[in-house]
């Protein structure tokens, strides 16, 4: 009956609202995703960024990632970091603190860095050849 | 429309190459009236008699091969190659020794003929390395060549599996030819090339049979100006040339007909170049200029074209030259610029700056009201100055040199400050019985001469007739004087010059041949000059000096011997390629090209003008030195009317039309009237001896921006004074 | 042995009746003796014929005894019939060089008796002798040098040159001193010098000694070297005769060539050409050496069966005529002819050629039975790839790799088709350089291919035989 | 020009081919009738005559239109050829163009390849790659060099495309002929010493 009526979708936007802590913080999460969606917390990483799954949704778009609130708009998809990145392009299902797995290398990187790109740390290219010419030093 | 001034040059040009060809072939059939008929390959040939059968089937368009005949070179006929048939003779001739007699038929692709090819060449690879592949001749080898036209397609050297080839050991001789002595095939055109052109006799064979070895017959360097060219004539890679082993490949490189701008003969150049970088310079024929021989200073100073290089235009901001963008150093220097008034600028011209810079920057400068332009080696201004163009030109043309009879040297050292002047005397020497003397100091010409002492009033006496040499001068047919472009800037240059005019006017009256024939011919060393002069370039650096400019522009004046002291309140403008004396007192640089960047106009000591070609694009932000000057006008507020060569050429040619016929001599003929000026010449000679600055073979190496620049050519002055102190 | 002596002791008692005949009537006597047109072959030379007195040594060779012999007699009379008399006697005698190349001299001198140009003439005696086997002109330098003298003075008037330079090899220091003190001698008589003989005619003579190169052998090397410069032959043309020593027109010949000239032109030309056949007229110095018993150097006439020769003077070949292997008849540079040619072949210029083989300069190299042929070849290649100058490319390169090859024939150690890989390297270098040095490589092996192939193809196959083994 | 050149030389060809052929046949067909002595000139000229009659069994359009494909192309003196190649202006309009000998190279004996006329053009800037330093360019002409026959036609090549050129003059190489003979020379400066 509700369904036919499309009271369920009503139904559904509370309980989203609701998931997403209330009306102010679902307009802020909306803001800041464009989207409003309902899933179950499957795990948070050292930088806040947080890990949700809902199978109701079509594999693809089943595992999603809020970023650290921190970040707010300045977000970007380098800023996964690897642990997390197998398990949100399903190359594995179990993440990262479920899977004893996981090998632990002394090279592997400690930190993560996102892409430094549009900081001042950015990536800069130069010349790996020998000046032909050599300059006039006065 | 643009193109009509190009168009009508050529027109010209050709119409003077005919008359040229006319006259010599004119007095070629007087020597022989009659011809002999041969037959190469069943072709007839009308040869004078004395022709060799090499040089008859030349004619027929058929070619010879040959590794030690060279046709500057005397003919030596060991190497075997060109042995062709003659019909009716059992021995197959060498085509290259061997003068054609009447009716011969030779036979240049017949079975004995090939057999003989094949043959020696067989006995050339069995002792040559098959080194190709390492080796720097490679591509450019004639045994190469020759052994895929002419060789078997197999070998047949069975022996190398059970005693080798030949092996020499590596001569070292000097810092600019590298030999691999194994690979030579004894043509000895090496031996000959330094016996007869360049006048040493450093080099021969040792030993005999297969043990020969061609070398210094002691251990020393092979140390000439001229060195070089055995690299060019070496047929195989036994000599190669040392600062380009192992570059490139001659494939890969490009090639750009070029000139050269480091001395004032404006040799003929192919510059060589890949990637941006100019790898080697080689001479191209010119047989008006410097027929194939390249002096080693314009071989070899090419890797001073990567060094010292201004890329960037500089300003001086704290007492140090900084790197800045076109737009500030053009904006401040404009600034400069702006304050003129009048005729408070001053311009010095470098020996390597081009025709169309000196136009621009003329032009500028007489919008902006001066009129001092300054060469880097003044020419005196008594008499006629620099208005006849007679008087500052080397009249009798430098192939004119070998006709000479009795050759009068005044302050010159041709050999260093023209080496390809000199290989003309030289050549003259021996084929044409010359006789050559000097007032200057003693210095080795490379052939004899007549030392007459190196007080400058024997001038005086010659034409008075109280020397001993001048029954010699005044019996000559043919006689020439050479006077050095150096004496000119002696505080006595213009009685010397006016001296000079007259002795070569009471020579000129008793010539006997032709009319053509030019007495007074001065010899420059810096290849702008001319043209410089040609412009209206008319100051010396002394008027500069006693002008005290506002503002001085030098175009890469880097050898003008000037120092910021003599400009106290002086803004300096530097104009150049490379950071030298120049740059370094200057307040603003601005980064010009070199002469392998541009295309640029140069009139060399005879009057000859040629145009240099780009093989590169300028480094950096360097820009082609017109260009600059015409940015400059802009933003100083005196446009120049040109915007690009064409229309800067235009603008050559209505102040001087000669400067844009390429290729010819414009010849000028005001040998009177200068004279009649210079008889109000007064003042009187200084008691200073005649001096020559190049009088040894170091002092050759380094006499510009370029050469200075260069690591091969300190190399080579110190390899030059190491020779010398070990000869002592 | 003893029979040469003998000879040899005879001669001087027969010298005076020799002069005598010459003064009586030199033609009538060539006249009557003359042998018929065509002759076949010649025959033992008789004593009364020799030019050559003392050729070995057993008398005075200085002025006095040159005298004696009949030297230097009415010299003055010969160059007072002037030069085309002189070149016209040695036209008729049929003589031809005698260092090698066989060149009719009569025809050569002619070539200078061009009207001057201004420059000076010049006769250049080549003394270089160098060739293995060769030894005549050691005997004329060292035993007869007044022959040689009074023979450039009237070969000097033939050909109207002002000097000769004689080229003696550096090796030769005593002879090279015998010749000078002969000059020294002329001299003082008045012989040569200013006004030579009294003639009116001023002739100099000078001896330049060689510094021990074969190749100045040759003509323009010789000059080379003459000149100070490196005995490098140069290209003909332009010929001698043309721009010679000193860039002056010259004419090089033989010691012994010029050393017949004086008793040509007593005797009369036709006496001359009344030995050997017709075109190799005249009589030569013979030199026998290798494997006979008594090597010698023999003064016959031309033609003379090569068998008579070795069996007459040398004391026949070692172990019989039938142990001979084979003769290179004319030095060195000539090639080998095996046993069967050697039974009849006559020696002069034409029948040598005959039989693919060359004059040379007479010098019989007679090798028997127990001579390892290839080794001797080898040998010999060994001498010219040290004696090549170097000059141009098939003689340097060619010799040296020939050389190669030889030192492995000796051995065996190749294939068989190297053999005619050689053959045609002999055929690459001859002709094609710029003198006959190497021509004269080439045709030694050349006469080996070409008569002993199937020795080395015999010693290739031991040699696979013993490698495989 | 050079294509059509090209274009004749082949049909030349191809005639030639073809008459060998032709040839061929007829030798055959010689050796079957031994008997018949067959002129083989005549019989050439049969073959070719029998070609044009099936020329003439055409439809007259048809053979008027293969008449046509035998001329030449014919083309007013006044070509604008740029407009139509489609090069940008930039290449046709601020281009020079040096017409040229190409110069012997110094390090070779052999002329072979320099009796031809080039054209090339003025050198553009070229860049260096800053990762590996190969050089690039971005001028298209900057490897392109035209050969001609004679200048003329290099010269008319210009005309066409509307290229600004200079004439380089070729240089003339006549040095005097020397004798082998100078070299040993009794009182001239040429004689050597040794070597």
């Amino acid at each position: 009956m509700a369904r036919v009526i499309g009271l369920d979708k009503f139904v559904r936007l509370i309980q989203i609202i609701r998931h997403n802590g209330g009306i102010f913080k679902s307009l802020r999460a909306l803001y800041l995703r464009e989207e409003l969606k309902i899933g179950t917390l499957v795990g948070e990483d050292k930088y806040g960024n947080r890990y949700y799954e809902n199978n109701e949704y079509f594999i693809g778009r089943n595992r999603w990632i809020e970023y650290a609130d921190h970040v707010r708009l300045e977000y970007d998809a380098s800023q996964v970091p690897v642990e997390w990145y197998g398990w949100l392009h399903y190359k594995t299902d179990l993440p990262p603190h479920k899977d004893p797995n996981r090998p632990k290398y002394k090279w592997m990187l400690q930190e993560h860095e996102p892409n430094l790109s549009g900081t001042n740390k950015i990536y800069v290219p130069y010349s790996t050849t020998r000046p032909k010419i050599e300059a006039w030093k006065p | 429309m643009l193109r009509l001034p190009l168009v009508r040059a050529t027109g010209l040009s050709s119409s003077r190459l005919g008359a040229v060809g006319l006259h010599t072939t004119g007095s070629k059939s007087q020597a022989s009236q009659e011809l002999v008929e041969v037959f190469i390959d069943d072709k007839p040939v009308q040869v004078p008699p004395g022709t060799t059968v090499l040089q008859a089937a030349a004619k027929a368009g058929v070619e010879i091969p040959r590794f030690c005949y060279h046709e500057r070179l005397a003919v030596a006929g060991n190497c075997r190659m060109c042995l062709v048939e003659i019909e009716k003779q059992i021995k197959p001739v060498a085509a290259c020794a061997m003068p054609v007699m009447k009716g011969w038929r030779v036979k240049t692709n017949s079975d004995l003929t090939r057999k003989a090819r094949e043959g020696v060449m067989e006995f050339l690879l069995v002792n040559h390395p098959l080194d190709c592949p390492i080796c720097d001749q490679g591509g450019e080898c004639d045994l190469q060549d020759q052994s895929m036209a002419f060789g078997n397609d197999r070998s047949r050297f069975t022996d190398i599996e059970f005693s080798g080839k030949r092996a020499v050991e590596d001569k070292d001789i000097g810092p600019l030819i590298k030999t691999v002595m194994t690979r030579c095939i004894h043509c000895t055109r090496c031996i000959r090339f330094a016996s007869e052109v360049a006048g040493l006799d450093d080099l021969g064979t040792t030993g005999r049979g297969n043990d020969m070895q061609v070398g210094t017959y002691v251990e020393k360097m092979f140390l000439s100006e001229l060195s070089g060219n055995v690299i060019d004539l070496c047929p195989v890679g036994a000599l190669t040339n040392k600062p380009y082993a192992f570059v490139a490949r001659p494939w890969e490189n490009r090639r750009t007909d070029s000139i050269d701008v480091l001395d004032a003969v404006g040799s003929n150049i192919v510059v060589s170049s890949r990637t941006g970088e100019v790898l080697r310079i080689l001479p191209r024929v010119n047989e008006d200029v410097n027929e194939e021989w390249l002096s080693d200073k314009s071989r070899f100073a090419c890797d001073g074209l990567k060094r010292q290089r201004i890329i960037t235009p500089m300003i001086k901001i704290a007492g140090k030259l900084q790197s800045v963008a076109w737009e500030d150093a053009l904006v401040t220097a404009a600034k400069a610029l702006q304050t003129v008034a009048g005729n408070e600028g001053a311009v010095i011209a470098g020996k390597l700056a081009d025709a169309e810079a000196l136009i621009a920057l003329k032009d500028l400068f007489n919008k902006l009201g001066s009129e001092v332009l300054a060469t880097e080696q003044g020419f005196p201004k008594d008499g006629s100055g620099i208005d006849l163009r007679s008087s500052y030109l080397l009249n009798n043309t430098i192939a004119g040199i070998e006709e000479a009879d009795v050759v009068l040297l005044i302050g010159t050292n041709p050999r260093y400050e023209a080496p390809l002047v000199n290989t003309r005397l030289r050549k003259g020497y021996l084929h044409g019985e010359q006789t050559i003397a000097l007032i200057g100091p003693n210095i080795d010409l490379s052939y004899e001469y007549e030392n007459l002492g190196d007080s400058i009033d024997i001038i005086t006496k010659l034409k008075n007739g109280s020397h001993p040499f001048s029954a010699t001068l005044k019996n000559a047919k043919k006689p020439l004087i050479i006077l050095g472009a150096e004496q000119l800037t002696r505080k006595d240059g213009a009685k010397i010059v006016s001296e000079t005019q007259a002795l070569a006017n009471t020579l000129g009256n008793n010539v006997q041949a032709s009319e053509d024939w030019k007495v007074l011919n001065v010899l420059h060393t810096n290849a702008s000059q001319v043209a410089a002069l040609d412009l209206g370039y008319g100051s010396t650096i002394e008027d500069v000096k006693q002008q005290q400019p506002k503002v001085l522009f030098l175009l890469g004046a880097d050898d003008a011997n000037i120092k910021k002291e003599d400009f106290p309140n002086t803004f300096i403008i530097y104009l150049g390629s490379h950071g030298d004396q120049g740059a370094t007192i200057a307040d603003v640089v601005l980064a010009g090209a070199a002469y392998t960047e541009k295309t640029g106009s140069y009139v060399n000591t005879e009057g000859r003008a040629q145009q240099t070609g780009a093989a590169l694009t300028p480094p950096g932000m360097a820009r082609p030195d017109w260009k600059v000057i015409r940015a400059l006008s802009e933003i100083a507020g005196h446009r120049l009317p040109y915007d690009n060569i064409t229309e800067v050429r235009s603008r050559l040619e209505e102040v001087a039309p000669h400067i844009v016929r390429y290729g010819d001599v414009e010849p000028a003929n005001f040998f009177a009237q200068a004279h009649e000026l210079a008889k109000q010449t007064g003042g009187s000679f200084l008691p200073d001896p005649v001096d020559i600055k190049q009088k040894t073979l170091d002092q050759f190496f380094m006499t510009d921006v370029i050469s200075r620049a260069s690591p091969t050519m300190a190399k080579c002055v110190q390899a030059a004074i190491k020779q010398r102190q070990t000869e002592l | 042995m003893a029979g040469v002596i003998a000879r040899c002791v005879q001669i001087p008692r027969r010298q005076l009746g020799l002069l005598g005949y010459l003064v009586s009537g030199q033609q009538t006597r060539t006249l009557a003796d003359g042998a018929p047109e065509g002759k076949k072959v010649g025959g033992p030379l008789a004593d009364q014929d020799r030019i050559f007195t003392n050729l070995y040594g057993r008398h005075d060779w200085r002025l006095k005894g040159a005298l004696k012999r009949g030297d230097w007699y009415k010299t003055k009379e010969i160059l007072d019939k002037g030069a085309d008399w002189i070149i016209n006697e040695v036209k008729v005698s049929g003589l031809r060089g005698r260092g090698g190349a066989g060149f009719p001299s009569g025809m050569k001198w002619s070539f200078m008796n061009k009207p001057s140009d201004g420059r000076p003439k010049y006769l250049v005696i080549n003394g270089d002798e160098g060739e293995p086997g060769t030894c005549k002109d050691r005997e004329i330098l060292r035993h007869d040098p007044h022959k040689l003298v009074e023979g450039c003075l009237i070969a000097g008037k033939a050909m109207g040159a002002c000097a000769a330079y004689i080229y003696i090899r550096g090796e030769f220091y005593n002879e090279a001193s015998n010749v000078q003190v002969a000059i020294a001698e002329a001299y003082q008589a008045g012989l040569i010098g200013k006004n030579a003989c009294g003639s009116g005619y001023d002739f100099d003579i000078f001896v330049q000694r060689g510094a021990g190169a074969y190749i100045c052998g040759e003509e323009t090397a010789l000059i080379e070297s003459i000149e100070g410069k490196q005995g490098k032959p140069r290209l003909k043309p332009p010929f001698p005769a043309d721009v010679g020593v000193f860039g002056c027109p010259t004419t090089v010949t033989n010691v012994e060539t010029v050393a017949v000239a004086p008793t040509i032109c007593r005797r009369g030309g036709t006496w001359f050409a009344s030995f050997g056949r017709p075109r190799n007229s005249g009589t030569k110095l013979y030199n026998i050496s290798g494997h006979v018993n008594n090597p010698c150097t023999v003064e016959e006439e031309m033609s003379i069966p090569l068998k008579e020769l070795i069996e007459r003077h040398a004391g026949g070949v070692i172990g019989g005529w039938d142990n001979l292997l084979g003769v290179i008849p004319g030095g060195s540079s000539t090639p080998i002819i095996p046993k069967s040619v050697c039974d009849t072949v006559l020696l002069d210029f034409d029948d040598l050629v005959r039989v693919q083989s060359s004059f040379g300069t007479a010098a019989v190299i007679v090798m028997n039975k127990q001579t390892d042929v290839i080794k001797a070849i080898a040998r010999l290649i060994s001498f010219y790839k040290h004696e090549s100058c170097g000059q141009c490319t098939p003689c340097r390169e060619g010799i040296s790799w020939m050389y190669k090859i030889m030192n492995r024939f000796v051995e065996g150690n190749a294939e068989e088709h190297e053999i005619d890989m050689l053959w045609e390297l002999t055929k690459q270098i001859e002709l094609h350089t710029i003198c006959a040095l190497a021509d004269g490589a080439a045709w030694p092996v050349q006469g080996l291919i070409r008569h002993f192939r199937p020795e080395i193809e015999n010693r290739i196959r031991k040699f696979k035989v013993a490698a495989s083994n | 020009m050079g294509s059509r050149i090209l274009l004749r030389q082949c049909v030349k060809e191809l005639r030639n081919n073809n008459k060998q052929w032709i040839e061929r046949a007829i030798a055959t067909n010689a050796q079957c009738n031994t008997n018949k002595l067959v002129d083989i000139n005549k019989a050439l000229e049969v073959p070719e005559a029998e070609q044009e009659s099936t020329e003439k069994f055409l439809n007259p359009m048809e053979f008027d239109r293969q008449q046509q494909l035998k001329k030449y192309i014919a083309v007013s003196s006044q070509e604008n050829i740029p407009i139509v190649t489609g090069i940008p202006e930039e290449h046709i309009k601020t281009r020079r163009v040096r017409i040229y000998q190409p110069p012997k190279n110094a390090m070779q004996s052999g002329t072979n390849n320099i009796h031809n006329w080039q054209i090339d053009y003025d050198t553009r800037e070229r860049w260096e790659n800053p990762l590996m330093g190969w050089t690039s360019s971005g001028d298209p002409l900057s490897n392109l060099k035209v050969e001609f026959a004679t200048k003329e036609e290099a010269i008319a090549h210009c005309i066409k495309m509307q290229y600004e050129y200079e004439i380089q003059k070729p240089n003339r190489s006549q040095p005097k002929p020397r004798s082998y003979g100078e070299n040993f020379s009794w009182n001239k400066r040429t004689r050597v010493s040794t070597k």
